[in-house]
């Protein structure tokens, strides 16, 4: 269960990038986050694995009490989150499988695992074919595929994804958002920042909007 | 006990990938400490060949005394009981005047031939006596002076006060040398090192960035930069000690008895292995410091993210 | 004028990034190219300003041969190019403003003008607010914006936009679409690639659709 | 015209906001120069002092003439004039028998008293001749030598051979070894100014892509890196001078006197000028090596892009 309080966050502009968000996800659920460019959702997203800090009110994740956990059991809480990045951040001097590998390899999965649970996971984006060139030789919905692929081989309970299709054509957006569904199946709880109208529109999910670091009622 | 495991397995095998990863800029780095190890272990080399040629110069401190010509042989005995009673003296030699007349001849025996017409002998007889090492040796040599310059068939006493107090100075001085080229060094080398794991990890920010999003413990990013810097400095210590082994082979065989006018006889030997050893350790501490010092700050930097 | 004679290009890959593309398209003109995710948008983008070399066939570029330009030429076609970037490559060091500045200032534009034309372009994409943030503390879509501003600000005579509102709210996006319209009334011949079915569909300029390297015909 | 100014104007803005923008870099590779180039020069220091103690040891190098007891005037003013019209004799110096004497007395005035009772003299009058320095100088002492050994009222003959064997030895020792620590020494610098400026290029990789791709040319890229490096190179060299002249300083204020009995009066110089301003243009140079060969490296390699 994620639940947020009253949260208050500013980077020192002009207006806080939150402005006193109060919202419950449930355990299993799939949410869209939406809203105009600079709103809030990336922040929002941010504060949930602690990439941020918050200025003001409560945010529980799982049972972590995000604001007051401890610097050192900070990789406790990101382990049970899989995030897609909206910049990827892949590894350019690492393969596809490699980026996929060592986000297992990091938390201490051993060797055996890694490569079976690699190796299910880019078969699940599709890209099993493209394992061994490197990020900067993939085209960019490849790479965000490879980003995806990296987010759910942990088996997250909570996957956060900050615009996931964005360089995707409608087809393969499809196909990515099946995914994401096919894991919620699983009973992890997606969050799905999102500026795509189309997949928007589908309606099947509940929808946050955000404006200027407010929740709207929609 | 599975999971240190992994962890260690994991970790070494990020340091190793690290390693082979930024190969050019390990061996750099490696280079840069086997030359900066290479001066400081000459030093060494130099100071501890000063160290043992010192004893051997130290072992030539002592106090002469001449007799009268007329001196008897009762005062004679009386004077070497005196010597030999004293706690601080290591070793007494008596030189007869014929002696001391056969060794002046000799030593003059380079070009001028008239010395050894000579026909009566100038010399007196002496005794030599050499002292206990201790700090001060002096005084208790000029105390002793003190009693002995009363005696019967003592006619004058030497003793190398003004070359001793030199030695002492010149001593001071090599030391305060070595200790500020050795500070100066492990300095340099800690910010070499420093510098090194700083560009390894410039090289590797992205990941370490990505690693910390993902989970991973600040021991596991931290650990292969650490190792990273105990290699280098390892790895340098360990060329440096084959390089200036090769370089004491080279003196020793080209220049050794050139050098002996300095030496004087002593042969050159390499740093005593102690010493070999407490280089790559404290080369190997110095890499530890060094990694930890840059590594350090960066986690501190990045620590919200 | 740009024209491309059965351009090939392979990364090594199993089947070749662009497979003998033949297009051209006029001084002043404004096209979209789309395609699937990995159907060489970005490799025939690339290629246009030699970010890649091709393999075979002939690229002409408001008349610099580009497959025969000697490297220390490079530089004069780039300058007549304006790039926004898939991935933006803003630095993360420099502000807004100094991002925007940089790009004239490398090419020796002396001072007084860069001033002037950095304050222009950032007004045009309505970011004069956030001039002195750094781009890590911009939201995604802010972003895409700076990186558009730096693609124009050297009143290039060519814009290539490779997925310039990946990350745009459709508001934003419209907005966006207007600064690249405004250009081409201005001369400059527009290239976008894109994925957004929105923009697409308003139909108003010709599309160019690649699919597995080759153009297909719309 | 503008435009080369232009150009300095932002490739110099360039530099130096690279140079605030790593700061710590850069004073840690300065440092590092500084610690490096310190050695260098304290080596530099010890050898231009060793080449003037040398020249005065130099001077030392002479061949002395005997004379018979009862020599005659017109032999000695003979031997005078062989000697003065001989092209590589600089200086001849007469010493008689009674000189001789006195100065023999005074030597040994330490605690031999008994040298001053002989009521006779027996030392022989003798020349002594200083050559003009040559390589061969040896050779032409033996030759003249053997002319001298001749002639009427010689009586022997004395020439430091041996000595100036193992000196000139001695001197091939430290050159070859100065060479062989200044060449490890510059090839260290060279690879640590490379790594600065790697750093440096790490740190600025992105920045570095986007221009070319933006249409900067090569040179403006290149240029900063450059200067950068010329730069370490500069300030490392000025700090370890001013270093060095800080020890020189305090090197002379508590210890010339107690090396009196190594430089034998000659007080210790601090480097010539012009070999304080040659270490300046090396380690300039030096860095711009670096600088080049690093950045060279990266720019091949990112052609393509
Ligand atoms: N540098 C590279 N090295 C090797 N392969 C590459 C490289 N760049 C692209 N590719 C491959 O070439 C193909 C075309 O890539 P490109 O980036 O042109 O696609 P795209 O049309 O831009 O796709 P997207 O819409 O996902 O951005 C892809 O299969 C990609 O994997
Ligand atoms: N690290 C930061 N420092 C300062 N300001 C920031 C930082 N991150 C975001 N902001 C500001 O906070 C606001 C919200 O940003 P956020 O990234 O959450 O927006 P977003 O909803 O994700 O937008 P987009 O759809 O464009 O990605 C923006 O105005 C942005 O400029
Ligand atoms: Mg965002
Ligand atoms: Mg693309």
């Amino acid at each position: 269960m994620i639940q947020l309080f009253n949260v208050f966050k500013s980077y020192g502009g002009v207006s806080p990038a939150l402005d006193g968000v109060t919202l419950t996800i449930h355990k299993g659920d799939f949410v869209y986050l939406t809203g105009p460019s600079g709103a809030g959702k990336t922040t929002l997203l941010k504060i949930l694995f602690r990439r941020e800090r918050l200025d003001r009110g409560q945010v529980l994740v799982h049972g972590f009490n995000v604001g007051k956990l401890d610097d050192s059991r900070l990789y406790q809480l990101r382990r049970k989150i899989g995030v897609v990045f909206q910049d990827y951040k892949l590894l350019p001097r690492k393969t596809v499988f490699q980026n996929v590998a060592f986000a297992q390899e990091v938390i201490g999965v051993d060797r055996k695992t890694v490569k079976a649970h690699t190796w299910q996971a880019l078969k699940e984006v599709g890209l099993t074919q493209k394992r061994n060139a490197y990020p900067p030789e993939l085209s960019g919905g490849e790479q965000q595929r490879v980003a995806i692929a990296r987010a759910l081989v942990n088996r997250p309970s909570i996957l956060l994804a900050d615009e996931p299709t964005g360089n995707l054509d409608p087809a393969m957006a499809a196909e990515i958002l099946a995914l994401f569904e096919q894991a919620n199946r699983n009973g992890v709880t997606v969050v799905l920042a999102t500026h795509n109208q189309e997949l928007l529109r589908a309606g099947r999910y509940p929808v946050i909007t955000l404006n200027r670091g407010r929740v709207v009622e929609s | 006990m599975r999971a240190l495991f992994q962890f260690l397995n994991n970790v070494l095998g990020a340091t190793a990938h690290n390693l082979k990863a930024n190969r050019q800029v390990f061996l750099v780095s490696v280079a840069t400490i086997t030359v900066a190890l290479s001066i400081l272990g000459l030093f060494l080399l130099v100071f501890s060949n000063l160290k043992s040629m010192m004893s051997t110069w130290d072992r030539q401190v002592q106090l002469i005394v001449y007799l009268d010509d007329d001196v008897s042989e009762d005062q004679k005995s009386k004077l070497r009981a005196l010597f030999e009673g004293h706690p601080e003296v290591e070793e007494v030699a008596f030189t007869s005047r014929e002696e001391a007349w056969e060794n002046f001849r000799h030593s003059f025996s380079g070009g001028a031939d008239f010395i050894q017409d000579l026909d009566f002998n100038p010399l007196p007889g002496s005794f030599h006596m050499r002292f206990k090492s201790s700090p001060d040796r002096l005084d208790k040599i000029k105390d002793f002076a003190q009693v002995l310059n009363k005696q019967p068939g003592v006619e004058s006493l030497e003793y190398g006060e003004k070359w001793v107090a030199r030695f002492e100075k010149f001593m001071i001085f090599i030391q305060v040398f070595l200790l500020a080229v050795g500070g100066l060094l492990c300095l340099g080398l800690i910010l070499i090192i420093s510098n090194t794991i700083k560009l390894s990890y410039y090289s590797r920010q992205d990941e370490i960035e990505l690693m910390r999003l993902i989970g991973a413990t600040n021991r596991y990013i931290r650990t292969p930069f650490l190792l990273e810097g105990v290699c280098v400095g390892f790895f340098g210590a360990v060329a440096s000690l084959a390089l200036l082994k090769a370089m004491h082979y080279y003196i020793q065989l080209r220049f050794q008895e050139s050098l002996d006018f300095l030496t004087r006889g002593v042969v050159i030997q390499f740093l005593p292995f102690s010493w070999s050893v407490s280089m790559v350790v404290v080369s190997m501490a110095v890499g530890l410091m060094g990694s930890y010092y840059s590594i350090h700050q960066f986690l501190e930097s990045g620590d919200r993210q």
